[in-house]
């Protein structure tokens, strides 16, 4: 188990008003995000808990090209980390962004 | 005084022995042993018909069973090495060359014994490449085949699962070599003569039908939204622009996912009728809601798969049928349709490199090619043109002149991560390492680098026609490369320029949102839903039934 | 061409248990109890190194159902099986007690149980054991408060374990093709008893015994429904005012139909033998049959009843 | 301990408990000064099948028939639910759930069930014995669990030496007695000497509803901590939603 945050601090604000939004489920290979509009608008922050130690630096990298393609301020996003790749973490977060832009 | 019909005299001389066990043409299976015994000797070419699908696994066992005191050395030429029993044959020292295409589930038994020295390889083949040495010198003195049934005259009834067969015969029978057949049935009448019985010198009624392997049933069920993001993409990013309608689909679940996803999202996008009309393509279950939709107009198949038999016979446009009613494949023709008739393959790999190469030898593991590698290169003798192999040919220069030939679409599908968090894309592959370990002359390359032209991962395509030299070609698909080592290794300046030109393109370049790569997408979600797409034509295997 | 699927419906088996929620109820009337803001993570998982669920794997709340009341709770049941723990077990029983309290006074209807799940959840068994014969005993409280409580199984972990006992207790069953209920598990017989006991690995074999088929030809659930959410929901309608009471009468017409049962198949071990004894034409092909005529097939004797 | 030593200790002045099917059992007890008291139960270790739940059920369903408002002890010493194909094949879920809701049914009608648990129960075969009655007593060597350690061990992969080591911090998932005491699913431990007095004690508290107290007991015995304040919160919220 390991628990860590990755803070992002210029973040171009998020689009939309949703105020939550949850995507995925956490199983074997996937995860669970939870989706908050609480943070400033220039700021965001993820929450990551995971049962696979030592990755820390890739999801650094998969969160800050995350925040890259996407606008994300003023969201924080919960993970619980059932064992996902990379990939599919990054769909889901990219997935999480869409949803609290107001898509359906 | 020379001697010029030597190898008629042996086959005479075979042929008179192995006759006492034998009433006309055919032999009882009690007898195949000391009959095997009889019409194989020492040294012999041996095609012990393993296809992709079918297999003479009767004959097989029984070869296998032979006195190794008596016969020994046989040299193995076919193109699929998929049972124990094959195997058997190297541990036992009954044969000890192999030259074959694909051996799928042994693919570490092979590994082992060459590491062993149980087997001396000659090479790995794609299909084609392996027939074609039939004829040239790879001939077998023997061919141990199958067919469904045969009639005492030795004509043959291969059923959906002709394959390999017509190949091997005719290089056996036509250079004084022996056939023998492995039949589920003898029977008075056939239903058609796939293989005239001219060519067929015994029959066996074996004491069970002959093995077959249900090897392109992908169930809708274990379809994932990345490999469905990915089939999104491969149909937005590639088969519209292109109009790509005359293709080969690989055996993966990302292929699988396109053809689930054919009459939804390809429906959205407008594309039925003008893309994926004409296939070179085993009779894969998944198609079958697509085809339904009325996507399909004709397709042409290596072999036939399980359960798929009544519904092919029931779609006699579709597919390639008998007057019997029931399919006609073979592999030999449906891999040249492959090679000089499609302007598209597109299939999985398991590792990629820097320079696109790809192979599917990952570590202790020699899985072989099968047809990868012939449908997944471009034809240079090609000469008819098409709207797709013409743009293809034209993204590959600079300025097309009026001269420049077109292209094949190689496309190259690959999930960044493979199981256990494994990267896909690597340095170098595990192949060479591999030919350095059992001092192969050749590292095996299912698709080299320079045929493919389009690399498709979740993370977006890489079309490798638009790079112009090397430190593009390698930066597009690091670009491509997710994060992997290899990805992250990427200069992301190079990577945003490539992608400013449109050699790299990303699900929201392509205006592809990902919310909607969910498997509602599928057009069937179990292979129950197959089966009611079908009509209830299609009768699937015990394996894959919950019901 | 012969399009027959609809390719719009959403499949009930595949959908995640907020989608199911959103589905069965009337749009945008669901609103959660308890939701995942709220970060209501099981206590217990960390030191067996899993990670939880913000919901612990059930989602709660109230909503209505063709305009009516109802409180709903779905199972997801790709976390953890959909297995109980203490979290999710309180949940569910705190969900029960409230239909209890408010039955009449804000008139609630219906409590939905969207069950998915394996059983107990072990790295938390006794909490999940407990939990479970908690939502046994309010599901009969809310039954007698005169509330249907409805079980719907088609989910990807079935009704096994202590959930197969929860979904006998409600007031109707409706299930699906894929829905499984049972107690023990096709592998739990298989590592118990041997595998000539229960060849879990013979997908046909555990539709047979578990199925939803099975279920509702023997009288194991009252309506089969077609995998799509929107037939969960009209069953779901349909079947709350045939809700039966919860009285000595029906658990004496519901002895009589167990006693009846067993009488006629007792010495049953799979079920074409039950299909041949009872007399249905083509007894192994009922597997084979599509989805809409099995559900117009007549059901046993024995299952014609609506004691429960 | 065997079901006569146990019936001896419960009635020493006598009891009309005989063996039926299925490793059943049925009759009453004498209990001094407070008159017959109904005894069933699941004996010797036998499995629960669906033919011991429905013979089960029926005597419940007797007793509720015949009107009184006495006591119905239920003796357990169970394995688990028999684990068979035939028996899922015909509806074990039903059979267990139908004995479950008959107590539940008893109990709503007047009657005060007791579980006296003596031997083994396990799983589902707990669920509908044992945890249906609205008291449940374990006597001493008394062993409830949900599943066995190997097959917890299986399932969560971590080895039996840690989860046996795990169990001495948390009463949340481990087999035995305590664990259960703690948690809420024993109402209380009784010992061999003098069982009837205690019997007595017990009849002399029954609970005058059917309200379920098992998530209170479990928080005040420190065995299940979060049950009962999640379940308030619950119907908290529901009371305050429309």
């Amino acid at each position: 188990m390991e628990q860590f945050q990755i803070h992002v601090a210029s973040a171009r604000p998020a689009p939309g008003d949703r105020r939550q939004a949850t995507v995925g489920v956490n199983a074997s290979g996937n995860i669970e995000i939870l989706v908050e509009r609480v943070l400033p608008e220039t700021e965001c922050l993820v929450e990551v808990t995971t049962a696979v130690t030592g990755y820390r630096t890739l999801w650094q990298a998969v969160i800050e090209d995350f925040c890259d393609r996407c606008p994300t301020g003023g969201l924080r996003f919960a993970i619980n980390d059932g064992g996902a790749r990379p990939d599919i973490v990054h769909l889901r977060l990219m997935q999480g962004a869409r949803l609290m832009g107001g898509e359906p | 005084m020379a001697q010029w019909n030597k190898q008629r005299s042996e086959r005479e001389v075979r042929l008179a022995v192995a006759a006492k066990y034998a009433d006309g043409k055919v032999v009882l299976a009690g007898n195949v042993v000391a009959f095997l015994s009889s019409v194989v000797c020492t040294g012999d070419r041996v095609c012990l018909e393993g296809d992709n699908q079918k297999q003479a696994d009767f004959l097989a066992d029984a070869l296998a069973s032979v006195d190794k005191a008596q016969i020994h050395d046989l040299h193995i030429v076919q193109s699929g090495v998929v049972l124990q029993s094959h195997i058997d044959l190297f541990e036992k020292g009954i044969a000890r060359k192999l030259d074959f295409s694909y051996s799928g589930p042994q693919g570490h038994a092979i590994a082992r014994a060459l590491d062993s020295g149980k087997i001396e390889l000659g090479a790995v083949h794609t299909y084609i490449e392996l027939f074609a040495r039939y004829f040239m010198d790879l001939t077998p003195n023997v061919a141990l085949i199958a067919a469904v049934q045969a009639d005492r005259a030795g004509n043959l009834y291969t059923g959906p699962n002709t394959e390999d067969t017509p190949t091997i015969v005719e290089a056996t029978a036509f250079k004084s070599g022996i056939v023998v057949a492995q039949v589920n049935k003898i029977v008075d009448t056939l239903p058609r003569v796939d293989i005239p019985g001219g060519m067929v010198d015994f029959v066996i009624e074996a004491d069970r039908p002959f093995y077959v392997e249900p090897l392109f049933t992908r169930d809708p069920a274990s379809v994932t939204e990345i490999q469905i993001l990915m089939a999104m993409m491969a149909l937005k990013g590639i088969y519209a622009p292109y109009g790509v309608r005359r293709l080969n689909h690989g055996i993966g679940f990302p292929t699988a996912a396109i053809e689930l996803i054919l009459p939804t999202y390809g429906e959205q996008l407008g594309l039925r009728g003008k893309v994926a009309t004409h296939f070179a393509l085993n009779p894969h279950p998944t198609l079958i809601p697509a085809i339904e939709s009325g996507w399909v107009e004709q397709i042409h198949s290596f072999g036939s798969e399980v359960g798929m038999d009544s519904y092919m016979q029931e779609r006699s446009d579709i597919y390639f049928t008998g007057h019997d009613g029931t399919l006609r494949s073979n592999r030999l023709l449906c891999q040249a349709a492959g090679l000089y008739a499609c302007d598209m393959f597109i299939g999985s790999t398991l590792q990629i490199d820097l320079a696109g190469n790809s192979s599917t030898f990952t570590s202790g593991r020699i899985a072989g090619f099968g047809g990868a590698p012939n449908m997944g290169s471009d034809a240079r003798g090609r000469r008819h043109p098409s709207p797709a192999w013409l743009m293809a040919g034209r993204e590959a220069v600079d300025n097309p002149t009026s001269l420049a030939r077109g292209r094949k679409l190689v496309v190259q599908m690959i999930e960044t991560f493979g199981e256990k968090m494994v990267p896909n894309f690597v340095e170098e592959l595990d192949s060479v390492k591999m030919a350095e370990q059992l001092k192969l002359e050749l590292a095996p390359v299912m698709i080299y680098g320079d045929d493919v032209s389009h690399i498709v991962t979740e993370e977006g395509i890489a079309n490798l026609l638009l790079c112009r030299n090397a430190e593009e070609r390698e930066q597009a698909i690091r670009g491509v490369a997710g994060f992997t080592p290899v990805g992250l290794g990427r200069n992301r300046a190079a990577v945003e320029a490539l992608r400013a030109r449109g050699v790299i393109r990303r699900p929201e370049d392509m205006g592809i949102n990902p919310l909607s790569a969910t498997r509602q997408l599928l057009a069937a979600h179990t292979i129950e839903d197959l089966v009611t797409w079908s009509g209830g034509l299609y009768h699937p295997p015990a394996k894959f039934r919950n019901w | 061409m012969s399009n027959i699927i609809n390719l719009v419906d959403h499949d009930y088996y595949e959908a995640s248990a907020r989608d199911r929620i959103g589905g069965v109820l009337d749009p945008g009337s669901f609103h959660e109890f308890l939701g995942p803001e709220n970060r209501t993570v099981s206590p217990h998982l960390a030191q067996f190194n899993l990670t939880g669920a913000f919901d612990d794997g059930l989602i709660i709340g109230a909503g209505t159902l063709s305009g009516e009341k109802v409180y709903i709770a779905a199972q997801e049941g790709r976390f953890m099986g959909g297995a109980f723990g203490e979290v999710h077990g309180a949940k569910l029983v705190g969900l029960l007690r409230a239909a209890r309290d408010n039955a009449t006074a804000k008139g609630i209807r219906a409590v939905l149980l969207l069950l998915d799940t394996g059983g107990v959840r072990l790295q938390e068994a006794n909490a999940g054991e407990l939990a479970i014969a908690e939502a046994a005993h309010a599901i009969v409280e809310v039954r007698i408060a005169g509330v249907a409580v409805i079980a719907l199984v088609g989910g990807k972990s079935g009704a096994f374990g202590g959930g197969g006992i929860v979904t006998a207790f409600c007031s109707r069953i409706i299930v699906s093709d894929h829905g499984r209920i049972g107690v023990s598990g096709p592998e739990v017989i298989e590592t118990n008893k041997g595998v000539e006991e229960f060849d879990a690995k013979d997908k046909g074999l555990v539709w047979r015994i578990d199925g939803g088929r099975t279920r509702s030809m023997m009288g194991g659930a009252d309506v089969f429904v077609k995998d799509r959410v929107r037939d969960f929901r009209a069953a779901a309608i349909e079947q709350i005012p045939k809700a039966p009471p919860f009285t000595l009468a029906t658990l004496v017409a519901e002895q009589a139909r167990l006693a009846a049962r067993l009488q006629a198949y007792g010495d049953c071990r799979d079920a074409p033998e039950i299909w041949q004894k009872a007399g249905v034409a083509d007894p192994s092909g009922i597997a084979d049959v599509s989805e809409e005529a099995f559900a117009t097939m007549p059901r046993l004797k024995e299952a014609a009843h609506d004691a429960r | 301990m065997t079901l006569d030593e146990v019936l001896a200790g419960l009635f020493p002045t006598g009891h009309a408990v005989q063996s039926g099917p299925y490793g059943t059992i049925c009759g009453t007890g004498r209990i001094e000064g407070a008159g017959d008291c109904d005894v069933i139960g699941i004996v010797d270790g036998t499995p629960l099948s669906i033919d011991g739940a429905l013979v089960l059920a029926g005597h419940v369903l007797d007793v509720v028939a015949k009107g009184g408002k006495g006591t119905l002890m239920v003796l357990v010493d169970t394995s688990s639910q028999n684990m068979a194909r035939r028996d899922e094949l015909l509806g074990l879920n039903e059979f267990l759930a139908h004995l479950s809701k008959c107590f539940a049914l008893a109990a709503t009608e007047g009657v005060f069930t007791l579980g006296v648990l003596y031997g083994h129960a396990m799983a589902g075969a707990f669920i509908s014995t044992a945890l249906s009655t609205q008291v449940l007593a374990a006597l001493p060597g008394a062993f409830p669990s949900v599943m066995d350690l190997p097959s917890i061990s299986r399932v969560t992969k971590l080895p039996i030496e840690t989860l046996t080591e795990l169990a001495k911090t948390t009463p949340i998932f481990a087999p035995g007695l305590d664990p259960l005491y703690a948690t809420g699913a024993v109402t209380e431990k009784w010992d061999m000497a003098n069982l009837q007095s205690q019997l007595k004690g017990a009849i002399a508290r029954r609970p005058a509803g059917t309200a379920d107290g098992r998530d209170v007991i479990g928080l005040e015995r420190k065995g299940r901590l979060q049950a009962r304040a999640i379940a308030q919160k619950v119907i908290a919220e529901a009371a305050a939603h429309a």
